[in-house]
Parts: structure tokens; C-alpha cells; sequence
């Protein structure tokens, strides 16, 4: 067993074996998730410099082979999620550790979080991993599971969020399971790679294809599909709408790019790549103009993913114009740096939120003793977000827009920067709010105010959770500068056709 | 044909006419507790005369006894369901029919 | 059989469509519920006309026994049976007629031929030939425990999910008590758990070279547990952190990773079992993974997490 | 086979509709069950069709009922919980329609 395979067999099995521990003994949930999310971490490191040394590799789960056992196929872009995974997850175990300090904000039930959260954490790392439909369709469930109850666990308001999340969900793994039924009576295996070379592009394959990518569209809350996304995003505990935000729309995204870029390489002519790039260029437009008009900060955030998310859309219609590998590189680069900021941003309006005692965006201002912090850590998501360089948004948008000219695709440049625009527009709306001094009406009352300066905290509990905020932005920053020589390690993917 | 084959299966056959007289009864009752009546008692009978024939059918004294258990267990569960059901309906305030 | 197969296959279908369409559209929720579970029941006996016992043998336990009792249980405190029109529910205007029923017959129709057209070739033959390392002498045994043994790792995990987002949802209803208490239902609850576990043994047993094994028999047990709480039995998950009984229920979950990781130490990959102790092994998890079935599936049927506030002189129980 | 196909296929399309049509919870998680049914039983059937009888969709659709109704179970934990803020309404129902936002 070599230090990569002993690494993901870390990854995939410790989160749950702490999710065991936590559940059991709760009162020591907090220091086993601790110890196991900085563990991970290393472990993602360690699994990522193995791929990066030796290249990209499969293990064949149970020793039995491609059509009958299930493989894991570790490569560039699964050990680039995997440690997008440990970013968040360990981000996210500090914030709500540290938010723990504060009883007074525990209105749901604090034993059941952490087994929950681990829970979903190895999910996802199981589902990255993972190159088998089934086994796929079986993470997809378990990390939907996880992820209603974390939503459900974070308060009263937050139930129907999570029942419409639930129900959309589920909905989503039934049409993708009768994709990967097709798919197995059509060749029987289920295996990504054997299936590059296995399936047919006939009519079955595009039924199958057809159906895998509405499920995934379904779980990915790609426009029209999205409907369930803001609600259930905005209404979570903070480090619960980074991990969905930053990570969990992200794993169906992920998946729709290894399947059309594998098994359904044949069926991405110009025609689908053009339809799958619409349904991306209507999220970055519609999501966009939404966050442009939300007035809650959590609200604004999480329709900034279904806009952000289309961006990574536009691989589709860039690979099947021919510009594949720029194209792959810059959508998962600009996945990456999403992940890292959007997660940067949800821990960072929690801390923000819980100053203000207010998430309405025009209720921002005034006085913002102890939580600068926060403010720069979002400041620095926002930068990436947008595409400032030089941040990891910039490098993707960079090379998705290189490809884009490349192939001599100048309409989905000129989404590329209108879409830029608008998320420029929305997130200053919020930077502006913060500058302003306090709302007008406030400024009035001077008890509102007092009440502000009182509840300037600069508490311990605060501090951990704007630097793990801070951390998460730093990270989004750092993609950028890590991305251009990482690329080759990007684009060393198992079973995709380039 | 052997005559375990043909011994069971007039069993088999004579059991049919319970089912189907319980399910009238079922079907053209008048109220609920005469309905769990007709049911319950023909049901019984005619599962008993099925899994009996089944069991010389086969020739396995083990599958004999297996499909025994199962009608014991029927009769249980349906005698319980049976009085389940009735004591729910006259709670609830249902009337046992009178002509 | 021929004839008479197709004969009875057709009936069979249309009384799953006429219950699937009750389940789905009856104005009444307890009778969309009961066609459910009768749905159920029925699609048991079409798994076993398509050759699938195992999974008739789940459908039964699982599909109707567990999910019926959940459904049953939640529509008690849901919905106070009230009459409703058909209208209310069923409101057919014309878009409907134009637009959805062509539509609908379309997708249906497509479906079928694609399906029919599928080849099929299926891994019946490298399963077999695979067999004979397996451990095991039923293919589908195989398959859950040997070859795709990360699945059934994973879909337990689910199990145990499921349990701890249901405890974290709040504390469990109490159980209403029924309005004439009937004295043969706690004596039937008594009396045949007994019966319960000797046929959970008895499908665990057979799991190794006949249809039946773990899932079948947790669904058994689990459902025994289930009939036993719905006959009055106290469900002795009680004390603050519920004492033992957090641990056993994730134990299957935790034994399975465990066996994993041993693999994966012995030098082999992710749930490889050494060749000369993968028939053991597997028993092992066969027990484990049917025992943690059962538990998890009474523990979901709880609903909430069992407060011990409830009664605190059986804490100890 | 063919007639099981069909089957799968109308069930498949029923949960679909119940799925869009009902406003009911408990309906919609029923709907769900029936649409979720038929992939199975398509799964079932092409594992039939197949010679020599292949178990892998077996073992699939076992993993499958087992979550299902894991899913089932939580979704049901919901319901009841979402149900019991808006008592005394009998019937819960919530729409999903993307318009419909609660601040």
C-alpha cells in the first residue's frame, strides 16, 4: 500500500469512523472532529503530492476488477476536490467549534452536528473518488441525508428549506438512477473509465445521458433548476451553507463533467455543448440579476452560487468547440476558487450577521469594531468571486475566456464579462452597505446604536471564526497563484477524453 | 401423476371456494364486523386446505412443516388483525349491524 | 406456464398501476397509504416472477412491513381522517387533456421501447466465474458483501444517517396508545418475536448459497421490532445518552469499515478479504450488517430521539 | 418481459405526475416511492433479460430499497415536524414553486 492509497482510504474512512465516535460519545465530538478534520487535511495534502509525484491512479475497491467490483480513480481534479473538501470541512469544524463558545446562539440541537457533519464530509470524499455510477448514486444519497439533516438541524424556519431540498433532491437520484440503469442494460458496467471506451453514442446513450444530466442538473441547482437552493443555503448554520454552497452543488458539477467528458464524449456535439452552455449562461444571468436584488446578505450569497456555478457550465460548449483541456482546467479552477470564497463568504456573514443582529444587506453599516476581519475575509472572497486578479476566480475565468477565443466563441466571452459585471454589481452592493456609516433611520437611534457597540465583540469566539473565514479567502487567493503550475495536475484525469 | 400430486392439488382446489365465498362475504356484507367474520373464517380454512395440499405436493417433510408455520402464523395474525379492527371500530362508535 | 404466466403477469400489472395510481391520487391519505403498502406487497410477488426472491424477501419486510409502518404511524399524527372530493385533489381541465396526457404516453411509450431495445448483457457469467473466490456460494450475496461491499458499507452508513437526522429532528412522539387496548396484541407481540428472530436466523443462514441473507433478516427483525412497539412493548432506548444503544446501532456500520481497513492493512486493497478467511469474514458481516438492519430500522421507526424524560424508572432497562 | 417493462415505464409516469401534481407532502413522498419502484423494476428486468440471471442489478436494487427507505424515514421526520408548526391544518402542503420566497 503506498502513501497516496493509505491517504485515501484515510480520507474515506476517518470521517466516518469520527461520525461514529461523535455520535456515540457526545461530549467529545468536538475534540475527535477537531483531530480528525486537521488530519484529513494532511491526508488530502498527502494524496494530492502523491498525484502530483507519480501521477493519477486507480484502486480497484475489494481487489475485483473494472465491470464487476467498484474502482476509485484518484486524480488531479478528485485530489483537487478532495482537498477543496478538507479546506471547507476544517474551516467549517473551527468556525462552529469556535461559535460554539457562545451558548446563546445554540438554537438547534448542538450533539447531533457533528455526526452529521462528519458523515457528510466522508460522503463527499467518497463521492469524489468514487468511478462507478452506482456507488456514485449511493454517495449522492448519503450526502443528501447528511445534508437534510444538517439544514433541518439549523432551526424551525429552516425545516421547509429542507423538505424542498429533500424532495428535489431524491427526485434527482430517481431520474439519474434510470440514466445508469439504461446505461447497465445497455453494456453492463458501470465503471467511468470502462465505460469511456464501452458506450455507444446511440439513442440509448443519449436517453441515458439525457437522464444522468437532468438528475445531476437537479442536484447541482443549475438554473432552471435551482429553485431549491436559495432557501435552503441561506437558512443554514453558517458552516453548514459553506460546505452546500462550496462544496456539495460543486460534487454534482464535478460528476457532470466526468460523465460528458467520459462515458458521453461522443455525445457532446456542438448542439448539446451549446444546450448545456445555455442552461449556464441563464444561471449566471438569472442568478446574477436575483443576488443583485436580494436584500439578505445569506439570501444574496446563495443565489451568487446558482450565477457562479453557470460559469463552470461553459466547459460544455467550450470542449465540444475543441478547446477542451483550457476549457476543463479553467471550469474546475474556477470551481476551486468558488468553493473557497463562497465558503469564505457564508463564515464570514455568519460572524458578520451575528454582530449586526440583522442579515439585511442595508442594515450593514455602522459600526464595525471587532468584526474587521470578517469584513476583509469577505472582501477578498468578493475579489475572487468577481475575478480580480490575481485570485483563483481570475485564473479560471481567464482560461475559460481564453478558450472561448481560442475556439472563436466570442458569445460566451462576452457572458464571461457580463456575468463579471453583474457579480462585480452584487457584491458591492454589500461592500458599499458596510462602508456606509448606519443606515439613516438608525443613526436616529442612538439606543440602536449602543446596542451595536455593545454587541461589539472581539471575543475569542469571534476571532476563530473570522479567521477561519479568513483562511477559506486566503485560500481562494492563493489558487490563483498555485493554479498556473498546477495545471498539468488538473488536467490528469482517469477515464476523460480530452 | 403420482398421488401425492393429485391428493394435493384437490386440496389445493378445495380451498378456492373459501376464498372466494369470504371475499363475497366481503364484498356483500352489511357492516364491518360481519365482513371481518365472513373474512377471517373462510380466509383461514381455505389457506389451511392450500398449504396443506401444497405440503403433500412437495413430498419434503420440511417444506410440509414450513408451510404449516406459515398458516399458524396467518391464523394469528388474522384472529389479532381481526380483533384489532373490530375493537377500533366499536370504539370509534361504529354499530354492530342489526337486521 | 406459458399463457397462464401471462395471464397472471398482466393482472399482476394492472393491479400494481390501479394501486400505484391509488397511492399516488386516492382523495383519502390513509387509503393512499394503504394501496402503498398493498402496492408493496404486490411488487414482492413480481420480483419473485422475475426470478428476484432476494429482493421479494426485502421488498416485503422493507418495502411494505418497514416503510408501511413509518407511513402509517406518520399519517396518525398528520392527518385526522377527513373526507375529501375526488375533485379536490384531481382537477383535470384542459391543458391537462392537451398537453400532459399526450406528453406523459409519449415518455411512457419511449421508454418502454428503449428499454426493450437494451441488449442486456449483463454480468451474470464474470460473476459466476468470480464466484468461487467469493466466499459464498449465492451470486447476489456475493455481489452485497464481496464485490461491491463498499456499497453496502455506504448504504448502512445511510441507515445510520437516516437514524441519527431522525434522533436530531427532536425528541420522539410519544406512542398513542390505542383507544381499546386489545389483550392478544402485546401476548402476539410477545409470543412471536421468538418467531421473528428464528426466521431472520434462519434467512441469515441460508444467505451464503440460497436467496435470503443480511437484508432480508434485518428486515425481519427490524420489523418484529417494529410490531413489537406497535403492541405496547417500551422501546428500552432510554437514558440520556442512551447508554449502550448508540453504540450498537452504528456497531454493523463500524465493523464493516473496520473489515475494510483490515484488508486494506493486510496489504490488499479497500475490503479485500484475504482468500482463506473471506467466508468468515463475510458470516461476520452477514451477522453484524442484519443485526445493525434491524436496529436502525426500529431506531428511524422511533422518530425522534427517545428522551429519557419519558420514564425514568426503566432507564436502567 | 415485455409486459414488466410497460409496467415499469407506467409507474415510472405516474410517480412523475403524482410527483408535479399532488400539493400533499405525504403525497409527493408516496409519488416518489412509486417513481423510484419502477427504476427498480426496469433494473430488475434487464438483470432478467440478461443470461446468464445477472445479480449485480440485484444487489443494486437491495442497496436501492434500503435507501429508500432511509430517505423515506427522514423525510417523514420532516413532514411531521413541518406539520406540526402549521397545526392545526390537517393536510400540510407547501409549494415548490421558485416565485414563492420566504424572508
Amino acid at each position: 500500500m503506498t502513501a497516496g492509497d493509505a491517504a485515501v482510504i484515510v480520507l474515506v474512512s476517518l470521517p466516518h469512523a469520527a461520525a461514529i465516535a461523535g455520535f456515540v460519545w457526545p461530549s467529545r465530538a468536538v475534540t475527535v472532529s477537531l483531530i480528525s478534520a486537521a488530519t484529513l487535511m494532511a491526508a488530502a495534502l498527502v494524496a494530492m503530492h502523491a498525484v502530483a509525484g507519480y501521477g493519477a491512479w486507480r484502486h480497484d475497491v475489494g481487489g475485483w476488477e473494472a465491470p464487476l467490483g467498484i474502482g476509485w480513480t484518484i486524480d488531479g481534479v478528485a485530489c483537487a476536490l478532495l482537498l477543496l473538501t478538507a479546506a471547507v470541512g476544517l474551516a467549517g469544524s473551527i468556525h462552529h467549534a469556535a461559535a460554539r463558545v457562545r451558548p446563546s446562539t445554540a438554537a438547534h440541537d448542538p450533539r447531533y452536528f457533528w455526526p452529521l457533519w462528519l458523515f457528510l464530509w466522508g460522503g463527499l470524499n467518497a463521492l469524489f473518488v468514487s468511478a462507478d455510477l452506482f456507488n456514485i448514486f449511493v454517495t449522492l444519497e448519503f450526502v443528501t441525508v447528511a445534508s437534510v439533516g444538517l439544514i433541518a438541524l439549523s432551526g424551525r424556519l429552516a425545516q421547509a428549506a429542507a423538505w424542498r431540498y429533500l424532495l428535489a433532491t431524491l427526485f434527482g437520484s430517481s431520474v439519474y438512477l434510470l440514466g445508469v440503469a439504461l446505461i447497465y442494460g445497455r453494456v453492463a458496467a458501470l465503471d467511468l473509465p470502462f465505460l469511456a471506451q464501452a458506450l455507444p453514442a446511440d439513442l440509448v446513450g443519449m436517453t441515458a445521458a439525457s437522464l444522468v444530466t437532468i438528475g445531476l442538473l437537479l442536484k447541482g441547482a443549475v438554473f432552471p433548476l435551482h429553485f431549491w437552493l436559495p432557501s435552503a443555503h441561506a437558512r443554514a448554520l453558517p458552516p453548514v451553507s459553506a460546505i452546500l454552497s462550496g462544496v456539495v452543488v460543486a460534487a454534482a458539477f464535478y460528476l457532470l463533467a466526468r460523465a460528458w467528458l467520459g462515458p458521453f464524449r461522443e455525445l457532446l456535439t456542438p448542439a448539446a455543448g451549446t444546450a448545456l452552455g445555455l442552461l449556464g449562461a441563464g444561471a449566471v444571468l438569472w442568478g446574477g440579476l436575483l443576488a443583485l436584488l436580494q436584500r439578505h446578505l445569506k439570501r444574496m450569497i446563495a443565489y451568487s452560487t446558482v450565477s457562479q456555478l453557470g460559469f463552470c457550465m461553459l466547459l460544455f460548449p467550450l470542449a465540444a468547440a475543441g478547446a477542451t483541456q483550457l476549457a476543463w482546467t479553467g471550469a474546475m479552477v474556477v470551481l476551486l476558487a468558488h468553493g473557497l470564497s463562497k465558503a469564505a463568504c457564508f463564515l464570514a456573514a455568519g460572524v458578520i450577521v451575528r454582530h449586526h443582529r440583522s442579515g439585511r444587506v442595508d442594515a450593514l453599516g455602522g459600526c464595525q469594531q471587532g468584526i474587521g476581519l470578517a469584513w476583509f475575509a469577505f472582501a477578498l472572497a468578493a475579489a475572487s468571486l468577481v475575478g480580480l486578479p490575481p485570485t483563483g476566480g481570475f485564473v479560471g475565468k481567464w482560461w475559460l475566456a481564453q478558450a472561448a477565443i481560442n475556439s472563436g466563441a466570442y458569445p460566451w466571452l462576452a457572458l464571461l464579462v457580463a456575468g463579471t459585471l453583474l457579480t462585480a454589481a452584487y457584491l458591492w452592493r454589500v461592500l458599499e452597505a458596510a462602508i456606509r456609516t448606519g443606515p439613516p433611520d438608525e443613526a436616529r437611534r442612538p439606543a440602536a446604536i449602543a446596542a451595536h457597540r455593545e454587541g461589539a465583540p472581539a471575543t475569542p469566539s469571534d476571532r476563530g471564526m473570522m479567521i477561519a473565514a479568513l483562511g477559506l479567502a486566503l485560500g481562494a487567493v492563493a489558487v490563483g497563484a498555485a493554479a498556473p503550475p498546477l495545471a498539468p495536475v488538473l488536467s490528469s484525469a482517469i477515464g476523460v477524453t480530452w | 401423476m403420482s398421488w401425492t400430486e393429485l391428493v394435493g392439488g384437490l386440496l389445493v382446489i378445495a380451498g378456492m371456494p373459501f376464498f372466494i365465498l369470504g371475499t363475497l362475504g366481503l364484498l356483500r356484507f352489511p357492516d364491518v364486523y360481519t365482513r371481518l367474520h365472513a373474512l377471517s373464517k373462510a380466509d383461514n380454512v381455505g389457506l389451511g386446505l392450500v398449504c396443506v395440499g401444497l405440503g403433500i405436493q412437495s413430498g419434503s417433510p420440511a417444506m410440509m412443516l414450513k408451510l404449516l408455520l406459515i398458516w399458524v402464523l396467518m391464523l394469528v395474525a388474522s384472529a389479532t388483525g381481526a380483533g384489532l379492527i373490530a375493537r377500533t371500530a366499536l370504539a370509534r362508535g361504529i354499530r354492530p349491524w342489526s337486521p | 406456464m406459458g399463457l397462464v404466466g401471462q395471464v397472471f403477469d398482466a393482472l399482476l400489472a394492472i393491479a400494481l398501476v390501479w394501486l400505484a395510481w391509488q397511492a399516488t391520487r386516492a382523495a383519502d391519505l390513509f387509503r393512499a397509504v394503504v394501496s402503498f403498502i398493498v402496492f408493496g406487497l404486490l411488487m414482492a410477488v413480481a420480483w419473485v416472477r422475475l426470478e428476484a426472491p432476494d429482493i421479494a424477501l426485502a421488498e416485503a419486510a422493507i418495502g411494505a412491513g418497514a416503510t408501511g409502518a413509518l407511513l402509517l404511524s406518520a399519517l396518525d399524527r398528520l392527518a385526522p381522517r377527513r373526507g375529501r372530493s375526488w375533485a379536490r385533489v384531481w382537477r383535470a381541465d384542459a391543458r391537462t387533456w392537451v398537453l400532459w396526457v399526450p406528453a406523459v404516453m409519449a415518455l411512457a411509450g419511449a421508454l418502454t421501447a428503449a428499454a426493450w431495445q437494451l441488449p442486456a448483457p449483463g454480468l451474470g457469467a464474470v460473476a459466476t466465474g468470480a464466484l468461487e473466490q467469493s466466499g459464498v456460494d449465492h451470486a447476489v450475496t456475493a455481489v452485497l458483501l464481496n464485490f461491491r461491499a463498499l456499497d453496502t458499507l455506504l448504504e448502512i452508513g445511510v441507515l445510520v444517517l437516516a437514524a441519527v437526522a431522525v434522533w436530531s429532528m427532536g425528541p420522539a412522539p410519544a406512542a398513542s396508545a390505542p383507544v381499546m387496548p386489545s389483550p392478544t396484541l402485546p401476548m402476539l407481540g410477545r409470543t412471536l418475536f421468538p418467531v421473528f428472530v428464528l426466521v431472520a436466523a434462519y434467512l441469515l443462514w441460508r444467505g451464503s448459497h440460497a436467496p435470503g441473507g443480511a437484508f432480508p433478516a434485518g428486515a425481519v427483525l427490524g420489523a418484529g421490532g417494529i410490531l413489537m412497539l406497535l403492541a405496547g412493548a417500551q422501546p428500552w432506548i432510554r437514558s440520556a445518552e442512551h447508554g449502550p444503544w448508540r453504540a450498537i446501532l452504528s456497531a454493523g456500520f463500524a465493523v464493516m469499515l473496520f473489515a475494510a481497513i483490515v484488508g486494506a492493512l493486510a496489504g490488499g486493497a479497500f475490503f479485500e478479504y484475504p482468500a482463506a478467511i473471506a467466508s468468515h469474514a463475510i458470516l461476520v458481516l452477514e451477522v453484524t450488517a442484519g443485526m445493525s438492519i434491524a436496529l436502525l430500522l426500529f431506531a428511524v421507526y422511533l422518530r425522534g430521539e427517545p428522551h429519557p424524560a419519558a420514564d425514568t424508572d426503566r432507564q436502567r432497562c | 418481459m415485455l409486459i414488466y417493462l410497460a409496467l415499469a415505464s407506467v409507474l415510472f409516469v405516474i410517480g412523475l405526475h403524482g410527483l408535479f401534481t399532488a400539493r400533499n407532502l405525504l403525497r409527493r413522498l408516496l409519488s416518489l416511492n412509486v417513481l423510484t419502484t419502477a427504476v427498480f423494476l426496469l433494473l430488475v428486468v434487464i438483470a432478467r433479460k440478461a443470461t446468464p440471471l445477472d445479480p449485480v442489478p440485484h444487489a443494486m436494487v437491495l442497496t436501492g430499497i434500503v435507501i429508500a427507505v432511509s430517505t423515506t424515514a427522514v423525510a417523514l421526520a420532516l413532514v411531521e415536524r413541518i406539520a406540526l408548526r402549521h397545526s392545526p391544518e390537517p393536510e400540510p402542503s407547501a409549494s415548490t414553486r421558485p416565485g414563492e420566497e420566504d424572508a
